[in-house]
């Protein structure tokens, strides 16, 4: 429903987006004992891997060709042989995804012909996938380079196999977390399928300490699992970014696709379980008749605060969408929301306007608002208008738990409201007597009636309060 | 809804006697004398009350000592009131109400603390006396800037033969005449927290205006246009958006009874010209005490809604001269507009929507022009311990058929709900979740559901506001599962 | 290890403590089918309906016996009679649980001869049980009266059955959530054991909207279920207050018992999965060595925020022992410690003291510290020492969420950890220039280089801010 | 450890081989140059540094751009410095160093923020020169307070053919000699951040001083104390704790460069008449450069620990009358009993703990001091993005047999970690979880793990507080499962 307009202002203040090597890594970290690359100079890696790091508190495998002056003009072929190379003998990873950057697509490096040639020259790799994604930091954003990294994963694994009946396979959108996914899994599962999630986070960057160390990604997706989903009787996306792959694996393999524009929120998630019913001729389980009882519940109890508040929203679009949504449902107006690119999923928002721009335009926008959410870069806007912060999607560096947090499914939908309605019980406003102020004649008047109140001589400091339930 | 009045009246009858069908006989026949469908004309509505609640038949009253410390006392907020008898039903209700208030909590204010002699067993065994006066010397160094004591007494206090009166007048007596104030207020008194109000308004009238009236000497000055402000507990900030216009209309008021009151105040009530009286049943009778003893006229008032807010400020304005008449109407004046604002807005939204009420106090009839100014019909009300005076006045403001319900039980209110499937429920937090989880929509109306104030023009405003967003919700259109259940 | 220190005050200001019959209705609400009832004043019932309601966001079944003057002289006979008969008539439970009060015991009703007698002259109560638990408002507090409710259930309800090898009976103390419950009932079947839980308030205040209504508790323990508890092959009991509950297990069935004093921390649940490992013959699920592992990690991620800490914490004596002993396995010091009554908690708990006292003591002992920790009533004591609260127990009525919330088993504990972890993290200290005070003289020299800070014209306001990362 | 140092000398050795046996020769060979294990009394620590990364095998090495953005040219507050290219990498290290600073954030001051040019494909096709004429003219219309705006070129830049220096001379010229600087700090130049110094050093003496030199004049007063801050970027308050010091010595502090510094301050610090230096790295280019341009003398100061903090503060009244030495042993001698103190705490629970570096800029070898301060021991240390004078430093601070690593590798590194299982790690968030999970306690030396500040006394109790609380955490006893994995 929502209008999208374009920001005007060739400079951007307190940027919203991320770029697409960053979201082409974390799809490539849902892949088991894979090693992501960024195929630039080695502060771009270095970059991306510390926001990694401080989103998930995780050790985070992330490789670089390391470009110099000198190859940056000639061209990377060499950096990307000896990457490969050295990659492969010291930490043999089972898969080596590489990204390119804004240096070398404007360079232009033809990497898919690089790969053919050091396929060709180096029989040592045979044994490793190598997957290629193209992701220049100056077109689209995090969740583009996701996309073109899971269709790239795609495009370059899987082939058709027979069809089992009984396996879906479930493509998250980037703004699934670890714990979303472990949700969205069981419930799959509950219904007697089997699931394979691709890529899945939740193997490898759920809080964990793993057993031993390799230096490439401990779990995820393995490569014989992604090569299984040739065998998957449906594909199953969260979010408008996942169509690609799943348009992918159709082309490819003939597998139908379903698309949920989003899996937060109490109806998305009847459909969900619906669809999950149908495709295994199973009930409903009980738990989740349950958990849809508990969440109408959640919702009813969390409306009370949620109700009318006005809302200024910043978020990449399928984020935006299932979040904005919510708040919706519950009652909350979507008075300021801001994006980064175009995308399928604006045309459902319940808004009058997207704008694509950055924070400040948020900023600007949240003045008359109740509440601001975006991630954690919001955290001054929101202090300078003492507003508070629902903090959401990449990166959320000052929280810790990031991984385990959950919004999707009854279950993490209900724990997206208690955070939201709790957040606004803090800031009920108390009414206090000057509110109303009082006349001068009436000042007068009361202070003939009662003494001014007394200073008290006790050595503790209790501030004024007003009295609340 | 288009049926007609006699439907409306035989649908609620057949209402009421399904309900009592569930009933044994003898509980039927006792229970049919509190239900209701309303006779236009009829001087009451045709239910008997303030009649004691069934063993085994959980309804929502309260008990004297919430009358007395819950309602009249506790927010007189310059004294500390002491929980008197072991910790549990005063630690319950603690903070139950939003009584707002201005001042330094723990220094000159203490009304959202809780105070208890935490009786434990050998008070029981050997009596509480004792203890109680080690309390009262333990505020005193604690709390020096404390000005007065109240001794609101549990349930065991009145069992175990304490003489807390002596206590009071031994302390008294020893603070320089301090107010210490014991108030019998024990739990089992009484059919609801009724007796309490009644209980608590006695022991202002014993406790502190005999002893102002003997001696105790303040340096009031007196004008012509004094006012003092009783029953508004000052819930969400009440007192503050209604006092407001009271003083615009040339009215100085000198008291607060007893939200963000002080006992100073109290004390200089019976030198106001007027009592103005919202909640009537909790404190009628210290207001026709003052009328009786001091010459106080008093008149009753409703600051919910601009309909009644504008025939109210022209009631009270009548006890004065023209100067005050005028500025009452330039009051009005100055607000329609933004009233009318409030109702372009909302009337709309709500017109027509049909509303079920159950509450205490003055609400199950004062707060029907405020939603009749929104559009909105009353179908059903009730009280929790309301006295025949009460429904006496509710006659002037419900409509002929409206189903009239008295210390109605959780069963009973269920059932009609269910039956008339009203658009909106305003009762209590223990009826909240009952209705909300049928699929009701449901406002608090004791506590305005932590938002408030409800009183005067800004609180209309609020009112709206809130009432529109709980019916409004997009939440109601989502309860039905996809599945058989 | 803490040593108990009793308040010498008379006078309770802002009471910490609850008293017993509102721990005895919790624990008959988690009986299914069941109706509380309160024999003392309509008001008493009235104000622990509200308080229940209003942490739980929950309708709530509990009757009274609504004694007035008259019987409150003369003996509550006849009020227990009425009540009885007009549960039974209009509501039809299969339990009727009644709890004394201050009223009726300072009185001395004989309710056990009462209900004998009621069951004599009554034989229309034939088919409904009828449990009664001794509960004054003035001896002990909410873990005494839930302790004593508990132990009547048993001792009411059970007989000794043949012993079943894979079943156990799981007594949660009153400081335990639905959500506790749920969690620790799943780490239990996990291993192919079956649970009885008593009580079970997951079944009846975990948040859902009945399918129907009866006036009666709707989920809990069954009837069935509690007397087929008599065939457990262990009592495993959580927190000090349901050892005379297993005690009388033992006593009456024989059953072993085994009690956890508490299953919020890293090494308990270690010791609880190796217990349920030993009895069932079976491995500690692959879910749970991960969970570990996760729950080590949050444990290493959070302490950078928990460590040195200095914590003021109010609290009953088991939720005393497993809260604040996860705190200091946090790196926190508990500085301040208050509770209700004796236990032998308290002797477990990693503290210098533990003084028995109010919220007073407890703001008092708090002046020096980063953290409060107690329930609502606290957080008065926290906007005046302008300190965070971290809000456990009962009662919790300022938030939503509070039966889902779990703080115990690897899972619940990580979710504590980061809940304290993030309130820490919005207390970081950032330094500021005024915190090295620069003399006269410096800024007399500074203020010849550098012109004083311009005030801007800008409509927008932005505060002072203080650059933070 | 009771080993002798040859002993030490030979585990490290061994120690080395055994990670190299895991290159590739030829990679072996190339990074064996950059390890070792100190032989006491060489005039270097015998690694070779400063050579370019390897692809495919991931260091710590940031870029040029966070050398220059990121170190130099960020903190300077009253600036608009604009990441200039795509979105990517300035947003990725958006406040990633917490560099302190006093004034209004948008207004006045600009540090936290974020600017970027946000490149799109057309900007790669037909150039950003128009483009970052306009976004020029923008900051000047919405933040009009900016001092002075910098440019600093993200990879594309380079490759395209922009002529930055030229829309910043023409912009300069329209807006009255505006302070416009173009960095050419492109991430592809350089082997790490640290050619970013040189060229951000550059720029200031390029685009700054020469522009000052040349009839920009300032109405400054020189006095015969004045000195600035060089190398301090005031991460957690570092700048201001070090600077009271200095202030307390009696000298006057013009400058800081460039945590909460101004341009203003930039300009005038070629009339101070002494630079004392902090991080050499990073700034020692620009301190040469006045020192041969303006005569201004420069001298190295570490004000970690009590030991280091004594020294330089001697060192630096050195170079003043006698009133400032008399006024620097007056300030060594205020603070020792408040270091005692310290030490006294924390030295009995830390003594004997063997800690491992690797860090970047000064830190390698500048907190030795502190960590030994409180008994702890070295025993090995690397650093970043080093140059040989930096490891020649280095030697005035490490014991023999100290294992040395340049530029280290995730997998070398986390070998020598569990080779030597040290007590403590201090290094890069990059690291933290590696270690973490590994069970070795860690603390971030870059940004003090949102703690600080470490320099000067009061940092130095904040930096005991934190290695305590790192080393004694209950939860390293928690580690190990009672299962088998």
């Amino acid at each position: 429903m929502a209008h999208v307009i374009e920001s005007k202002k060739a400079c951007a203040v307190n940027p919203l987006k991320m770029s697409q090597p960053l979201g082409a890594s974390l799809a490539f970290l849902g892949l088991d004992a894979c090693m992501p690359v960024m195929h630039g100079s080695q502060g771009c890696t270095s970059f991306a891997l510390v926001l990694l790091v401080r989103h998930f508190k995780e050790a985070i495998a992330l490789q670089t060709t390391a470009m110099n002056e000198v190859t940056s003009i000639l061209g990377g072929y060499d950096n990307i042989e000896a990457a490969l190379l050295n990659i492969r003998k010291r930490a043999a990873p089972k898969i080596i995804a590489i990204c390119s950057t804004g240096l070398t697509e404007t360079k232009g490096d033809d990497v898919h012909g690089f790969v053919a040639t050091v396929r060709k020259r180096k029989p040592e790799l045979d044994d490793t996938a190598i997957v290629y994604a193209c992701t220049p930091d100056y077109v689209g954003g995090f969740e583009d380079g996701y996309r073109n990294a899971l269709t790239a994963i795609v495009r370059t694994l899987v082939k058709p196999l027979p069809v089992k009946a009984d396996q879906l396979t479930l493509l998250p959108g980037s703004h699934l977390s670890p714990g979303d996914i472990v949700e969205l899994r069981e419930m799959m599962e509950a219904f007697g399928l089997s699931v394979i999630v691709l890529p899945d986070i939740s193997g490898s960057l759920d809080g964990h300490i793993p057993p031993d160390w390799r230096g490439t990604t401990l779990g995820g997706t393995t490569l014989d699992e992604i090569r299984a989903a040739g065998a998957s009787a449906l594909t199953l996306g969260v979010g408008e970014q996942t169509r690609d792959a799943a348009l992918a694996l159709q082309e490819i393999v003939g597998t139908p696709l379903e698309i949920f524009d989003r899996l937060t929120g109490l109806e998305v998630n009847d459909r969900l379980l619906q669809r999950l019913a149908q495709l295994s001729g199973q009930p409903v389980p009980a738990k989740y008749r349950r958990q849809r009882s508990q969440l109408l519940d959640a919702m009813l109890d969390g409306h009370f605060y949620t109700g009318g508040i006005k809302v200024a929203i910043a978020a990449e679009p399928d984020l935006l969408l299932a979040v904005g949504s919510l708040l919706h449902e519950m009652g909350a107006e979507l008075r300021c929301c801001v994006s980064t690119t175009k995308s399928a999923s604006h045309a459902l928002l319940p808004a009058k306007t997207v704008i694509l721009g950055d924070l400040e335009d948020l900023e600007n926008g949240a003045t008359d608002c109740d509440l601001l959410v975006t991630h954690s870069h919001g955290r001054q806007a929101a202090a300078r208008l003492n507003k508070p912060l629902l903090r959401i999607g990449f990166p959320v560096f000052d929280r810790v738990g990031n991984a385990h947090r959950c919004q999707v499914g009854y279950r993490g939908t209900m724990a997206l409201i208690f955070e939201v309605a709790n957040l606004m019980i803090d800031q009920i406003k108390h009414h206090h007597a000057t509110d109303w102020p009082v006349s001068p004649e009436a000042l007068h008047a009361a202070s003939t009636v009662i003494a001014a109140p007394e200073i008290s001589a006790s050595p503790t400091q209790p501030s004024l309060v007003v009295a609340s339930a | 809804m288009t049926a007609t009045v006699e439907e409306r009246k035989a649908t609620n009858k057949a209402l009421i006697d399904e309900v009592l069908k569930a009933y044994p006989e003898k509980m039927a026949k006792r229970r049919a004398k509190h239900l209701s469908a309303y006779e236009g004309g009829k001087p009451d509505c045709g239910v008997k009350s303030n009649i004691k609640s069934l063993p085994g038949v959980m309804t929502i009253r309260g008990c004297a000592y919430a009358g007395s410390k819950g309602v009249v006392w506790g927010p007189i907020k310059d004294m500390v009131h002491i929980s008197h008898g072991p910790v549990g039903c005063g630690q319950y209700s603690w903070a139950n109400r939003r009584n707002y208030y201005i001042g330094t909590t723990g220094i000159d204010s203490f009304v959202t603390m809780q105070f208890t002699s935490d009786f434990q067993e050998k008070d029981i065994v050997f009596g509480g006396d004792k203890k109680l006066e080690k309390i009262v010397d333990e505020i005193q160094v604690l709390f020096p800037l404390n000005k007065g004591i109240s001794i609101q007494s549990e349930c065991p206090i009145g069992l175990i033969g304490d003489d807390i009166e002596a206590v009071s007048k031994k302390k008294s007596k020893q603070y320089h005449g301090k107010t210490i104030v014991p108030v019998r207020c024990e739990g089992f008194r009484g059919v609801s927290q009724s007796l309490g109000h009644h209980l608590a308004n006695d022991a202002i009238r014993d406790w502190v205006f005999d002893k102002t009236d003997t001696g105790h000497t303040s340096e009031f000055e007196s004008t012509p246009y004094d006012v003092a402000i009783i029953g508004d507990y000052n819930i969400g900030g009440d007192a503050w958006s209604s006092r407001i216009l009271l003083e615009e209309m040339g009215l100085r008021v000198i008291s607060q009874w007893s939200g963000d009151g002080t006992i100073a105040e109290i004390e200089n009530t019976p030198k106001a010209k007027l009592n103005v009286l919202h909640c009537y049943r909790s404190m009628n009778y210290i207001s026709r005490h003052m009328e009786e003893k001091y010459g106080t006229p008093w008149v009753e008032y409703n600051f919910f809604g601009p309909s009644k807010i504008e025939a109210s400020l022209r009631e009270i304005a009548s006890h004065f001269d023209d100067t005050i008449k005028a500025k009452a109407e330039e009051v009005i004046a100055k607000y329609k507009p933004l009233m009318q604002a409030v109702i372009d807005k909302y009337k709309p939204r709500l017109q027509g929507k049909r509303v079920m009420l159950y509450v205490g106090g003055l609400r199950p009839r004062h707060v029907i022009g405020a939603y009749e100014d929104l559009g909105m019909e009353i179908v059903g009300t009730g009280y929790e311990f309301a006295h025949n005076d009460d429904y006496q006045r509710t006659t002037h403001y419900i409509k002929d058929s409206t189903l009239i319900y008295d210390d109605v039980t959780g069963y009973e209110f269920e059932h009609f709900v269910e039956g008339i499937k009203p658009d909106l429920v305003g009762s209590g937090i223990k009826e909240k979740y009952v209705f909300q989880k049928m699929g009701v929509p449901f406002r608090q109306m004791h506590s305005w559901d932590y938002s408030g104030p409800y009183h005067g023009y800004d609180g209309f405003a609020i009112f709206a506001r809130d009432m529109d967003m709980a019916i409004s919700s997009p939440i109601w259109g989502l309860t039905k599962a996809p599945w058989k259940a």
